[in-house]
């Protein structure tokens, strides 16, 4: 009846356009990669590449039985879960005292973000050196820690994680307002109670955002898994690298492989969406 | 109708009225809180680094007897008189503005392209986040696949094109750009999405009130949109920055520094002189030439600008 | 009795708060503290409450120093003016919360939160979490939360301001019948002559940290020691004209800025004068002005109508003179057209006189009361 | 100028009618404010005014032009926020020059129209500093310069003055108030506050649920309520309501409230027909008055249950049985919480509403 706003179509298909293409761009080398993985050998190297195919299991048989997969799998869970624990635990104390206390004023969280912005490269060497020298160790037997043991990856990884962790933590809690807590107090509980029962439960999601991060970035990381195991700790990503052999790469359980590594990360961005981009700038932006 | 009726204070008497438990302090319980995770970072943070330090000062070759006497600054010297270490310094450089510029560029672009999207804004965001979720030495080992020179697919799509079909990798003057292009694949959509929420979470009302004042839209954008949104822009670019500085897995699994060394950035030179030619004292000193470079430069970029948020978190 | 001895409050290095306060809240008393934004009201509650300590300066209660004291152990309530509700719990728990924290029985606990939810009218949002709650309904789960048990005393942060006027109007009787009846000790922060003057047993007029006036109500209003008290309790608020004292054939006369009037001095007011020839401000309430059409004996003071609102029951007429505007409260009927020529019954000795800011008379009885 | 007409205006989002078919006329330089409590649809109907948001169904029309199609920059409407939206990348001097700028000013006139525009507002002093800089006020009477430095053909104030002070509302009020006699806009004014309506409007519409309750002077909406939300929503302090039967006693047409019998007013006695037999009594607390003599003639007895001084009056709350009612007192009224006292009411002000359907059924 009465004739409404229109917007104008041809620049609004363009942008559809637009949007699919970039979409087609970022998504096309991982559909690509799960594509390949359930190829049949043969059809791995053809060219022009096959698109129609019979799928087959074959190359996750091959990466899982042939190369010791199993056991990457394993180590990647264990080192991955365990790092984060530590991380947690430790670091959302320290980023709940940040938050609330300003302990520091400002300079000892900045120089913990320092640390994250270590190059690993450069303290790869000395971990190198001292993990060899722990793992002589009984200490470090016991503890397994030392090279090629997985509690040299797990100890790496809290440190590196750490740091992050506390300023997404920090970015969390300082979004709980503080009259909470100091209500809670005037209501006659003491501090750690405000801590377990006002704190904590409020945070959940925050602190199981940031657990997540901890967890994805431990899953992928290449260098210290690289560097500091050899076979019996070794994980995936650098797994990935054993399909190299003499009479060349067997791309199919390549593909494999790479798909069971980055399909749990996947699923976990997916759940995360929201948060990724809280979480990639320490906190600094909300999503 | 019912009154208010708490019941009647006891009218108070004194101290007993009162628990004085006098507990600890708050300064001593928010130390008590961060002194777990400030040890594990101290000593698993400057441990390192105080060995670089030493053993950049020493004679330290692996191959021969390991760390042995002392020998001032003479690493220092070597290195910065070493042409493969500035050769991986320019490589470095180059990927480093190449690659972010472009992520920049591209990234800004595509985040106002979504941001007027309306239907289906969440999928879209979804899709465009999955490269984020996975391990760059995977999947970068993956692109090897893609960029192989027989059945890679790039090749392949570029032929039926009628394009040129490069060497990606095996071409000393496409490798780095080979490198790149994975660089952005990889991170472009980081760039995207943190500026597409900053857009979003510009206020709306200077915007309706532009639009009553009749402004032009280039003018809205010039003069609103990209200054609110020009510290989430250098947030950005810094935080690539540093991460492009550090570039490692990409090069380790897609060029390994080759063809010859001309891909080789400087953390791949630095691991090649440490752990391949066991120049333990050459490579800590690097090491440390590096850190303080990265550090010195992007923090004191990246200090006020966190602070900056960390004040606007504050306010709310 | 709560006493605050030279308090200071400073946040960073610059910002102070509160600037070397001294003030006391008797027992048995609802002391309002009033003020603009940032004056330092809300800070002044904290302080008391213990969740923020004062940089220098001692607060007692019953003469014994309790900045050590950490805040559970004051038993002491406070209302947060934002709300601070738990939101991962149902405002049942909310209203439970203080409860379970002195290890009352379920029983016990289960009759205080409904008599309190009855009270505030809540009684259906009990099941719901705070995220599902009006502003209204949070503040008044808020206030529930403050009042649901005993304290030695009651630190209210504008509890009521975010109500809907029918709601505030009630709750605002409530919480005087509370004060009234349980002899509860309280302070609260308002923004709001209206409540200020409504519940105040005594008021503290706050501006920038520092106190501009402690007193009650009727002192307040009445007697205001300075412009900013006079111009900020009352409304509406109470207008101003600058005038010189000018002296004619023996005759002292105030003269407004802007005119050619003379207003008589009598010799009441003449002291107060003290024989300065600078400026001296005029105040003046709506109530304590009328408006005619014509001049006559009682309104002397010509003046241009500026604009008129409509009260309902009353008309507030803004009338220029000279270079000043007067308001002037009118019955529902007068209602004189803009531009139009009134006269006024400006009385220098019924009205306020402000010297630099300082008041340095007042009327001595209500001229229409 | 235009005027600007509203035909069966309607707005959802998604399942939720914000504005459910509202239609009327803002005469060319009229004040009409737009009342209601919050979520009544007034935001709304003020955006799609501005074309800030699109219809759903009905038409905008400026003077005789629909203009729904027309886009807001075109539509020469300014418009004051409540949140001010200043542009915060720009100095206070650019905020005001802005739309100046954006309609090709030449620089010179635009800095004279600054100018002057700053100057009448009191704002020299601001021209230099960053709206992160100011006090709310300052920035509210920025977001007001900036509306009024060009002519548009409709100013629209979208709670305008809800952030400041006491003291500095009213300086506003009257501000604004006047600045309408002078320049004679056309202005629609959308706020929450009765008392703003009340004191600055030519003409109120008031808004509840999407609907319109009444239309009318400040005096028609508060001595001639339409319905009985529009009593309880304007007048401060609120207006008591009484819910009774009518019944017929001694020739005398009276409602009975509780158990009392309070006779209606001489103008509706002999309309008993035309009335509902359940009614919902209206009366103002100002029109309530306290009887402490005990021999004298009153409608109601009650307890009271607190006293309320104010400036130049008191308000007593009085619980009748289980209904609590406001009475407004002189200071000199001396009555004690828990006292019993007498209530006349001034039959002239009462009001009736039909108590099923809420609509006002004939005046006292």
């Amino acid at each position: 009846m009465y004739q409404q706003q229109k917007r104008a179509t041809p620049f609004g298909v363009l942008r559809y356009g637009l949007v699919l293409v970039v979409l087609l761009w970022t998504t096309f080398p991982i559909a690509w990669m799960i594509i390949t993985s359930f190829k049949p050998a043969d059809d791995v190297m053809r060219m022009p590449p096959v698109f129609v195919f019979k799928p087959t299991f074959d190359n996750y048989v091959y990466a899982i039985e042939k190369a010791n997969f199993a056991l990457f799998i394993r180590n990647t869970v264990f080192v991955a879960v365990a790092s984060t624990v530590l991380v947690i635990a430790l670091g959302t104390l320290a980023a709940y005292s940040f938050a609330r206390y300003n302990t520091g004023e400002g300079h000892i969280l900045f120089f913990i973000l320092t640390t994250k912005m270590f190059p690993a490269i450069a303290v790869v060497l000395p971990y190198f050196i001292i993990f060899r020298e722990i793992g002589k160790t009984s200490v470090g037997q016991a503890l397994a820690v030392g090279l090629d043991r997985p509690g040299a990856l797990i100890i790496s990884y809290t440190m590196f994680n750490l740091p992050f962790a506390i300023w997404l933590l920090v970015s969390f809690f300082q979004d709980i307002s503080r009259e909470l807590e100091d209500s809670a107090r005037l209501d006659g509980y003491s501090r750690l109670q405000v801590l377990a029962k006002v704190v904590f439960p409020l945070a959940t999601p925050g602190i199981a955002v940031t657990a997540v991060f901890c967890l994805i970035f431990s899953w992928n990381e290449f260098l210290f898994a690289y560097i500091l195991t050899r076979d019996a700790a070794r994980t995936i990503t650098v797994g990935v690298e054993s399909f190299f052999t003499l009479r060349g790469i067997l791309w199919g359980p390549v593909a494999a492989a790479a798909t069971i590594s980055v399909l749990p990360m996947i699923i976990f961005v997916l759940l995360l969406q929201r948060y990724m981009v809280r979480g990639l700038t320490f906190g600094a932006v909300r999503g | 109708m019912s009154t208010i009726s708490a019941e009647t204070n006891p009218v108070s008497t004194g101290s007993e009225r009162r628990r004085r438990g006098r507990s600890i302090s708050d300064t001593w319980f928010s130390v008590l809180l961060i002194t777990p995770a400030a040890i594990i970072i101290l000593f698993f943070a400057l441990v390192p680094l105080g060995y670089a330090l030493n053993v950049s000062f020493r004679q330290a070759d692996l191959t021969r007897g390991g760390i042995q006497g002392f020998v001032g600054l003479d690493n220092y010297r070597t290195v910065l008189a070493d042409d493969y270490f500035w050769q991986s310094v320019r490589t470095t450089l180059v990927f480093t503005f190449f690659a972010v510029g472009i992520e920049m560029v591209l990234g800004i672009a595509i985040a106002f392209l979504i941001n007027s999207v309306t239907v289906g804004k969440t999928l879209v965001r979804s899709l465009l986040i999955l490269p984020l979720a996975t391990a760059p030495a995977v999947t970068g080992l993956f692109w090897r696949y893609l960029y192989d020179t027989q059945f890679g697919l790039y090749n392949y799509f570029l032929g039926l094109a009628g394009l040129p079909q490069p060497n990606w990798l095996g071409d000393i003057k496409i490798a780095l750009w080979a490198l790149i292009v994975f660089d952005v694949w990889l991170w472009m959509p980081f760039v995207a999405l943190i500026v597409l929420a900053g857009l979003q979470s510009l206020p709306k009302e200077p915007f309706e009130a532009a639009e009553l004042d009749g402004a032009s839209t280039y003018r809205i954008l010039r003069t609103l949109t990209f200054p609110m949104l020009m510290p989430v822009l250098f947030l950005v670019a810094i935080l690539r920055t540093i991460d492009a500085l550090r570039l490692y897995d990409a090069v380790a699994v897609l060029t390994r520094g080759g063809p010859g060394t001309i891909t080789e950035t400087m953390t791949f030179y630095l691991w090649r002189t440490g752990l391949q030619f066991f120049r333990m004292d050459q490579a800590s000193a690097m090491a440390l030439l590096f850190l303080y470079g990265v550090i010195v430069g992007s923090l004191f970029a990246l200090r006020p600008l966190l602070n900056r948020f960390a004040a606007r978190a504050g306010e709310r | 009795m709560i006493e605050l001895r030279n308090v200071t409050k400073r946040f960073g290095l610059t910002t102070l708060a509160v600037r070397n306060l001294s003030l006391e809240i008797r027992d048995q008393e609802l002391l309002v503290i009033y003020g603009p934004a940032g004056a330092g009201k809300t800070t002044t509650l904290r302080l008391i409450a213990g969740v923020t300590k004062p940089t220098t300066g001692d607060i007692l209660q019953d003469d014994e120093s309790i900045v050590d004291v950490a805040p559970e152990n004051r038993n002491m309530a406070m209302a947060f003016e934002n709300y601070a509700l738990y939101s991962h719990i149902r405002v049942y728990d909310n209203l439970a919360f203080p409860l379970r924290a002195r290890g009352l029985s379920k029983q016990e606990i289960d009759q205080q939160v409904h008599r309190i939810a009855h009270m505030l009218q809540i009684d259906e949002l009990l099941d719901r979490r705070p995220g599902f709650l009006s502003g209204g309904q949070r503040q008044r789960v808020a206030l529930g939360r403050a009042i649901i048990r005993p304290a030695s005393i009651y630190l209210l942060d504008e509890p009521i301001g975010h109500l809907d006027a029918k709601l505030r109007n009630r709750m605002r009787g409530e919480l005087k019948a509370m004060a009234d009846e349980q002899h509860s000790t309280m302070a609260l922060v308002t923004t709001s002559s209206r409540e200020a003057l409504a519940l105040g047993d005594r008021i503290v007029i706050l501006r920038s940290g520092v106190i501009e006036q402690i007193g009650t109500p009727e002192e307040v209003y009445r007697q205001p020691q300075n412009a900013f008290v006079a111009a900020f309790v009352g409304e509406p608020p109470m207008s101003f004209l600058d005038t010189e004292p000018i002296q004619e054939e023996g005759h002292l006369y105030l003269r407004p800025q802007g005119t050619v009037l003379q207003l008589p001095v009598s010799p009441q007011l003449a002291q107060s004068l003290d024989g300065d020839t600078t400026r001296y401000r005029l105040g003046v309430r709506a109530s304590e002005i009328t408006v005619s059409s014509q001049q006559d004996e009682e309104h002397q003071t010509p003046g241009e109508v500026y604009v008129v609102e409509h009260l309902g029951y009353c008309n507030v007429v803004s009338v220029k003179v000279g270079d000043g505007l007067l308001r002037a409260l009118v019955g529902s009927n007068v209602r004189p057209s803009p531009k139009e020529n009134v006269w006024l019954s400006l009385d220098c000795d019924h009205v306020h006189l402000f010297h630099n800011g300082k008041a340095v008379f007042h009327p001595s009885r209500l001229r229409n009361g | 100028m235009a005027s600007i007409t509203l035909e069966n205006l309607v707005k959802h989002y998604g399942a939720v009618e914000a504005v459910r078919g509202i239609s009327f006329q803002v005469e060319d330089g009229e004040f009409l404010a737009i009342l209601g409590p919050s979520g009544c649809g007034k935001s709304s109907t003020m955006r799609m005014i501005a074309g800030l948001e699109e219809t759903s169904d009905g038409g905008i029309y400026y003077d005789d032009k629909l203009v729904n199609a027309v886009r807001a920059r075109d539509r020469n409407v300014a418009m004051a926020f409540e949140t001010y939206a200043l542009y915060p990348t720009l100095t206070v001097y650019e905020n005001i020059a802005f739309p100046l700028r954006s309609a090709k000013w030449k620089s010179e006139r635009v800095d004279e129209k600054v100018r002057e525009i700053s100057h009448t507002m009191e704002l020299t002093d601001l021209l230099d500093r960053m709206p992160g800089e100011l006090s709310g006020g300052q920035a509210q009477r920025i977001g007001l310069a900036r509306a009024l430095v060009r002519e548009p053909a409709v100013f629209l104030l979208d709670e305008p003055i809800s952030h400041l002070d006491t003291r500095q509302r009213h300086r506003m009020r009257q501000f604004i108030r006047h600045l309408h006699l002078e320049l004679q806009y056309t202005m629609i004014y959308v706020t929450h506050d009765q008392e703003e309506a009340m004191a600055m409007a030519d003409r109120i519409v008031v808004m509840h649920e999407g609907l319109i309750r009444q239309i009318g002077t400040p005096d028609e909406v508060f001595n001639d309520p339409a319905d009985d939300f529009v009593a309880g929503f304007v007048g401060e302090p609120p207006i008591n309501f009484l819910e009774g039967s009518l019944v017929q006693s001694n020739g005398t047409l009276s409602l009975r409230f509780r158990g009392h019998l309070i006779p209606l007013p001489e103008s509706l006695q002999s309309r008993g027909d035309s009335l509902p037999s359940e009614i919902k009594m209206g009366i103002r607390p100002f029109y309530v008055n306290l009887r402490l003599d005990p021999d004298e003639p009153y409608d109601l007895a009650g307890e009271v249950f607190v006293v309320e001084t104010l400036q130049d009056f008191c308000i007593v709350s009085i619980d009748v049985d289980d209904e609590r009612l406001q009475v407004v007192a002189p200071l000199s009224a001396r009555v004690q919480r828990r006292e019993r006292v007498h209530l006349k009411l001034d039959p002239e002000f009462m009001r009736f509403f039909d108590l099923q359907t809420g609509k006002a059924v004939g005046l006292g």
